[in-house]
């Protein structure tokens, strides 16, 4: 049974076709409020019980013209009374809010899936915008769809002409319009975006009474339609959830909340240093906000003085964090192998997009892996560690916190574009229950008959203690070159550095003792087929295994949390499967790092278009892989 | 090896670690080591509250001289691993030591970020017009013309006056000394340290190996009279041997001329009086060079603005006023929430 | 699509490329790129001697839009990329486009360097005093208490001012426009192409998405008369709707004031005269702000010096004359040699 | 036989002891001009007819306070009647010029090696500067040692008091009559040097005339301490050498040379720029007076700059060239990722050095090889290569521009400070026997239907036409956003950025099969095991190898040259190994690509002390590995 925390669910009243889950995609022009409609469909969807999972999907431009295809704005959601993984290959339902939305998303739609369009947009001028060369509403476009034209813009008009707003302003309501016929269609309940709407436009009432009247306007519109058989509703099952309160979270949220979760298990102060890039900024403007938390933000010049105010930090007893995405984080190598040197605590989150260079800065990949376990100069190891999904953010930035500071060494911590933006629901969990790790400083008291040891090593984990600016008696320099081990001077000897090496690697190397054995997701410890993945594309394999397992295929999920170093078991686990498949939205970097390791015959399924896996696309892969073919289609 | 009971008054010796330095002989860097070293024990301080913060050059070996916290981080980045360290920690007292390679050629936008966002801090920019640390290559401070191995035919490109560079950045406070001159650099220091902000000091220093006698016509004993203008807030400008030649604003221009004291009449009167506190002046100050006009020396400019750091934590305290203690389990359940039952 | 025979004069339209500008509609960039197009076909050039070099941001996009050849960078560096295309053939005429962000924060040294070694080039800062592109972050351009995304409760950090950096740069070409002055913007760029060396041109842009009005007080059609002040080489400085105000030196001060002409028996006479060769003069001109003084548009500075990539190219071309036709043979051949018989 | 450009050799009189081959080493302080000595007995020893090798080993420090340890400069030169492929392991003979000297050196000597000290450096104080507690000239440290103990700097006194000098004029020739004395040791011929030392010191002929008394003098103290028995002259027969012009060369002199023969042969003008950065600042340094053939050279304010100006060169038609060491390295992978997008030829030539961050910068290593073929953010495939000697730097360089331009790409191109400093004899080649590879740059005739078409790639190489600004018709925008194939417009397209991707990857994977074949260097083309190393370890390894088959051992040296892509026939000649041992100055980074490549269970043999390898540790691991232990000792 769900409850929300505001508003208790109406009891749905007529019967409805009852289905297992279903992908709706919203799709219209940038000004259009299509990332709002999704965000508030999710809500009223999880209030109503079904497991989901959504993506956004903004356009590159900022602010595009008008009706253009480049300006198309798209949200799109899979719930269901099953667990969701995904948020889905191929959506059953299309809203299209003008020509431009329908060009660019119809092709995607799952062939019979129903189009819901606003033709009040559908205007000689509007169509030409988007490249259409004849209406597709009249010609052979969209044979094989359920087709829905609906004059939404008029109606809506005619829903809020009471509120005596602009034109214009009337016009915006477009979207709750929608939203109403949405909400009728799998009899989701109004009242929490009702109540939204009343806070957001708690200034301009008028504005929020129209958003609601459009919204109850499109809910009838509905109703009776389907009294005139023209339509019919469906219903969701509330799916299996585990009790308890939930929220949504994207993962940008997450990884704040979790680097500032692990900061106060560290009972550190942290300071993000960061400069903005696409999509990794949104984690600045929530920290930014976030100073009753002992949190200090700094935007700094650019990505190299971000990374170097962060080791500062660091070396001043703070948690030094920064952030950026793939070609910001490309410029910290350098300052990177210098926090590897003197061994301090940093964290750097790359949010991943599309590449080479600037690629496609909105579009999501999971290409950094190379640069983030090999990406600098000389032998600089260090600990990767991959978020798998947005909620999951939260705890692996408590897991870069605790790995950090335990082991005084840099932590990359892998997001993307796709797990930062999309949200999923969570289920909140209780920070007292979180384990301390608080920072023990260096004290006076460690100061030996040599004076202060900065490189003095702790015999189980090889860390040096940290001593901090401020504390008498433990004045030390460190820096970039080779310390001579024990005092951290200068040394220019021979054994000195071959020693330091050594233990820079064993460390690191160690700290596959301290994290958690590889455990299957989904499957057998061994057999035919493993499909190994990391990052984001969780819920995509994770689905096409079980799909998979369900109609009875030998094969085993395998996630990988921790990069590197890599789970002391993986060699053996791995090696109890026939094949090893690994997809990855890159052009195979995890598989290179697994065949080197364990010269295991792991095969790449890669995808570099910009765009998460279809569950299909890795089914078949596993298909073709227990065939006997090659995993990787091309 | 640092003592951890401190005796109440530190020597200048106090604050030398116990690294042997390593510059070559006859280096100028040597005299800037004393001179910071008494400027420290002047104002008093100890060392575990000072960091020096460096980059990569000779000058940049400083912080292993210093019994004091050190960090040698890398080429050009000092000032933003300085921030770092005022961020975290704004009690600090951070020194930041660069070259004229390290601070302007790739570490210049640092500089400029750091000069403007006006950090609390000191940095000493020792420029000796070469890279010293990489075997003599010409800097962004070399003039014209200057024959290097990466520039055998003589360099091209118009060299940056570094104190000039830091009044475009919007500095609060330039200042600039020289090697030599051990009985003023330490003043000029302390009145570095007690600037609130990022304060700028430009230190001439020879490079005996690289760039020898390049300062020879303002910093040595038998030419500083003659070579350099030293500036004391208020005071008229007046220099020389006999202190006898003067500065004063061009009549009918806006720029500075040499004068000499009683001749065409010319008196104290006539003569400019310094003013730390206009940037245009010390613009027109800092662009004098030798052999025209003598090197002005001492606190160019000075002017009294928020650092920083201080405001940073301000807002800090804002946050926390306002909304009220930090609880994590609350910031988890703020917004729209809901409950899955059993 | 770039047709191989041009016409012999061709119009500002003929600079524009096949693509659609996706710029937000309203922004600034639309009009400054209007300008440009007139001030190429002012000058007359020809599309294929022409290069635009960008790095990131709204208003790095301009090379797209353009028929000329054209390099979409990264982030800050588009004054290294113009430099080397400089370097490798000094001949084509290279316009660099950058924002606010891309130019002066992490651009900031690239652009420092530019500026210094006089590289022969028009170097165009649109200022919007915002990172439009990552969605209104503040630059370093922003005022003060700047709330963005990221300075939830203020900006902290001291602006820059273009200009005054430029000067600091020891910049040969220092100059400003504005977006909304069609008439006035193809004019200073004329003047940027014509001179010999880096050309720094700020021009203010309105992002009408993120910072809305900026420059209201200066760049709408009923403020830019008192807002502005429009400089003329050799021509007194009197501004005003009414052309009835002035500005002038303070009497006894190194600085500038504003005085009502007609009043305290004010004249044109009192009045300053702008020269654009004073370095000093440029660095107060580029200081005044609204409200207290009119912003100064048009050509602050001007220097004559010798361009970097042409300095280049006389000593490649006396290394050719002193050591003769080069002879890859003779190289691997010259100093210490042996034979060993067979 | 030999014959020198500049003297004929005198014939030899004493019977002497004859010796396969020698190691010497020079050793003294900074200011003792041992490198100078040491290149004077190089260019004799190879007029002598020779084979060698050599190693200068320079102070950390610019100019250490003169007598300590940390301002000793060496030289050592491994010279033989049989080819000689590394510096050598231990010195024969050391010579040690002040105590500091000694104290550095002398655990490196062979055991009852000879030792040449200048007593009259041996004064208390010189003794404490260099850390001795007591004179080893008078405690048991020199046991085991053939000692010989002489007052050189006395003895060069009165060498050179005719010449009326200052006293420190005078001492300065102290390294020629040490050189005097090694020549007449080894019964190498004076005149060359003395003529050198005329053209160097041509406006001072009395320090002309003193340096040549001293070293005259030092070769009379030999003669005479022969009749008096107290030494024995070695002769050193010549070796087996190919004939025909030779002269030394040190790496960074080969490179320029190479990549300025690369840009003649492309017909291109060569644009060059660089930060300075140790060890690689020599390559800037020599083509800055390269200006004649149309090399221009850039100093420019960081690495990032230097970097992005070569781009914007090739861009306009030159040939972009940028050149740093590891941590310089490390800054340009951001700029990189846009020369692999926007696919224009550029070398990074990287001289490598001890790491991580600044490391030893004046040691050498070899560990960016993860930061060449991995180290850039997304999927940025390029061309990796390596030379394996000073001398094959400049075929290495011309490689480099034959593959960048050929293939519009960026080509890493990695020395190491080793080979960057060595000089070795180098058989100089007729430059007009090198094949010409102009470019063609596309013309106004490429201009098709739709206009000029960027991206449009030849069949075979799948390389894009390069159209210079300046041409009329051929206008045209590249950039770091994905670039539609064949426009090179901005595309945000998912199948495009797919295409692209794997295009990109294909153009660089191609390039395999134009490439050598890699072939044995010694051994057979199959068994027991492999020795697989690149770059500088060339010589230690191929030594190493030689011995081990003259005394049985089924061993094969193979050495890759082209990093990135591997050679198409590798797989193969790999799998027809039992074992394959990858001896690496870095903690193991080509074997990683090896296993993972295919899947061969190579394994690592590393050292990480900044210094070469001996010939018998990787005698000794190939021992090991046929013995059936693993290769890497640790
Ligand atoms: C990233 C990087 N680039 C280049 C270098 C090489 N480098 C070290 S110091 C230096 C310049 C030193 O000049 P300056 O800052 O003037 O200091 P000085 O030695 O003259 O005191 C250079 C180029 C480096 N260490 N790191
Ligand atoms: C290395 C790198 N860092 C950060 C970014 C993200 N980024 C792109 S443009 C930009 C700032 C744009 O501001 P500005 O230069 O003022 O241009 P505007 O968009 O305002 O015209 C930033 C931070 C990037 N693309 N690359
Ligand atoms: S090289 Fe020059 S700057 Fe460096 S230590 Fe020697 S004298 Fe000083
Ligand atoms: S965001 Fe601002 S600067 Fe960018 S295109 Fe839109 S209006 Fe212009
Ligand atoms: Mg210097
Ligand atoms: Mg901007």
């Amino acid at each position: 049974m769900v409850t929300s925390t505001a508003v208790q669910l109406e009891p749905t009243g007529t019967p409805r076709e009852e289905v297992e889950s279903v992908v709706v995609r919203f799709a219209g022009d940038s000004g259009d409020g299509m990332q709002l409609t999704g965000n508030q469909f999710t809500l009223a969807t999880a209030l109503a019980g079904n497991d989901l999972a959504t993506f956004p999907d903004f356009p590159a431009e900022i602010r595009a013209p008008i009706g253009t295809t480049f300006g198309v704005s798209a949200f799109q959601i899979n719930f269901g009374a099953r667990k969701i993984a995904t948020a889905g290959d191929a959506p059953d339902v299309l809203v299209a809010m003008n020509p431009a939305a329908l060009k660019v998303n119809l092709a995607d739609v799952k062939s019979g899936g129903t189009v819901i369009i606003d033709t009040g947009t559908f205007s000689a001028r509007n169509l030409k915008k988007a490249g259409f060369e004849s209406d597709p509403l009249e010609d052979d476009s969209l044979d094989g769809y359920q087709v829905l034209t609906i004059d939404i813009s008029k109606l809506t008009m005619e829903a809020v002409k009471a509120h005596e707003l602009s034109n214009k302003e009337a016009l915006r309501s477009k979207n709750m319009w929608t939203l109403g016929l949405i909400y009728w269609l799998y009899d989701r309940d109004r009242e929490t975006t009702a109540n939204w709407l009343r806070g957001k436009f708690a200034k301009r009432p008028d504005i929020a009474d129209a958003n609601i009247a459009a919204l109850n306007a499109g809910h009838i519109y509905g109703e009776a339609a389907e009294l005139a058989g023209g339509m019919r509703g469906f219903s969701v099952r509330q799916a299996e959830i585990t009790p308890g309160l939930y929220r949504a979270i994207t993962g940008a949220e997450a990884l704040a909340w979790g680097l500032a979760a692990g900061a106060k298990l560290a009972d550190l102060r942290m300071v993000l240093a960061s400069y903005p890039i696409t999509p990794a900024s949104n984690l600045l403007h929530i920290l930014a906000a976030m100073k009753q938390f002992d949190v200090v933000t700094f935007q700094a010049e650019d990505e190299i003085a971000a990374v170097c105010a962060a080791i500062g930090s660091s070396f001043a007893g703070s948690l030094g964090v920064t952030s950026s995405s793939g070609p910001g984080i490309a410029l910290k190598g350098e300052a990177i192998g210098l926090a590897v040197g003197v061994e301090l605590p940093l964290i750097i989150v790359n949010s991943q997009r599309a590449g080479p260079s600037t690629g496609l800065p909105t579009k999501t990949e999971q290409s950094d892996l190379y640069q983030s376990v090999y990406g600098r100069n000389a032998d600089a190891p260090l600990v990767v560690l991959a978020a798998s999904s947005s909620a999951n953010c939260f705890d692996m930035g408590i897991e870069a916190v605790r790995l950090a500071t335990k082991y005084m060494t840099p932590v990359m911590l892998l997001s993307d574009g796709y797990m930062a933006n999309a949200s999923e629901p969570w289920l909140i969990p209780d920070f007292d229950s979180y384990e301390p790790f608080p920072v023990q400083f260096a004290g006076s008291d460690q100061l030996g008959e040599q004076g202060y040891m900065p490189y003095a090593r702790d015999e189980k984990t090889l860390s040096r203690p940290w001593a901090t600016p401020g504390t008498p008696g433990l004045e030390h320099r460190i820096g970039g070159i080779e310390r001579e081990d024990g005092t951290g001077n200068i040394s220019y000897e021979a054994d000195n550095h071959q020693r330091m090496t050594d233990l820079r690697a064993a460390k690191i190397n160690g700290i596959a003792d301290d994290i958690p054995r590889q455990g299957v997701e989904q499957g057998e410890e061994s057999g035919k087929l493993a499909v190994v993945g990391w990052g984001s594309t969780h819920g995509p394999i994770s689905r096409a295994v079980g799909n998979m397992r369900d109609v009875g295929y030998d094969v085993s999920h395998i996630h990988l949390h921790h990069i590197w170093p890599l789970p002391k078991n993986l060699g053996d686990l791995l090696a109890g499967f026939d094949q090893v498949l690994v997809p990855e939205m890159n052009n195979g970097q995890l598989v290179t790092v697994l065949r080197a390791e364990y010269l295991v015959p792991a095969e790449p399924l890669n995808k570099v278009n910009g765009q998460p896996f279809k569950i299909t696309e890795i089914e078949n892969a596993i298909q073709r892989c227990l065939d006997g073919q090659s995993g990787d289609a091309k | 090896m640092n003592a951890p009971a401190k005796p109440t008054a530190l020597k200048a010796k106090d604050f030398a670690s116990d690294q042997e330095v390593r510059w070559c002989p006859g280096c100028g860097d040597y005299a800037i080591l004393k001179g910071v070293q008494k400027a420290l024990a002047d104002i008093g301080t100890t060392p575990e509250n000072v960091v020096f913060v460096s980059g990569i050059g000779c000058s940049s070996r400083f912080p292993y001289y210093m019994s004091t916290y050190g960090f040698h981080t890398i080429h050009g980045r000092a000032p933003a691993f300085a921030t770092g360290i005022k961020l975290a920690n704004p009690e600090l007292d951070v020194w930041l030591v660069t070259g004229d390679g390290d601070g302007l050629s790739i570490g210049g936008n640092h500089m400029l970020h750091a000069l403007r966002r006006n950090v609390n801090m000191q940095i000493m920019l020792f420029n000796n017009e070469i890279y010293g640390l990489t075997k003599g290559q010409y800097s962004p401070t070399s003039p014209l013309g200057s024959r290097s191995p990466s520039t055998p035919m003589g360099s091209l490109d118009r060299p940056l006056s570094p104190v000039l560079f830091a009044l475009g950045a919007n500095a609060t406070f330039v200042a600039r000394a020289v090697d030599t001159q051990q009985k003023h650099m330490p003043g000029v220091l302390q009145r570095a340290h007690a600037h609130n902000g990022a304060s700028f000091v430009e230190i001439y220093t020879n490079c005996i190996v690289y760039n020898d006698g390049v300062f020879a016509s303002f910093a040595e004993k038998n030419t500083a009279a003659d070579g350099e203008l030293l500036l004391e807030h208020g005071e008229p400008m007046i220099f020389g041997k006999d202190s006898d030649k003067g500065i004063r604003m061009t009549p009918g221009a806006i720029a500075l001329e040499v004068v000499q004291l009683g001749v065409d009449g010319i008196t104290e009167d006539d003569l400019l009086r310094h003013d730390e506190t206009n940037r245009v002046l010390a613009g027109l100050l800092g662009a004098m060079r030798n052999p025209d006009f003598p090197v002005a020396v001492g606190v160019l400019y000075c002017e009294d603005a928020e650092a920083y750091d201080a405001a940073v934590y301000k807002q800090v305290e804002a946050a926390r006023s306002s909304n009220g203690a930090a609880d994590m389990n609350a910031l988890l359940r703020g917004g729209a929430t809901w409950t899955v039952g059993g």
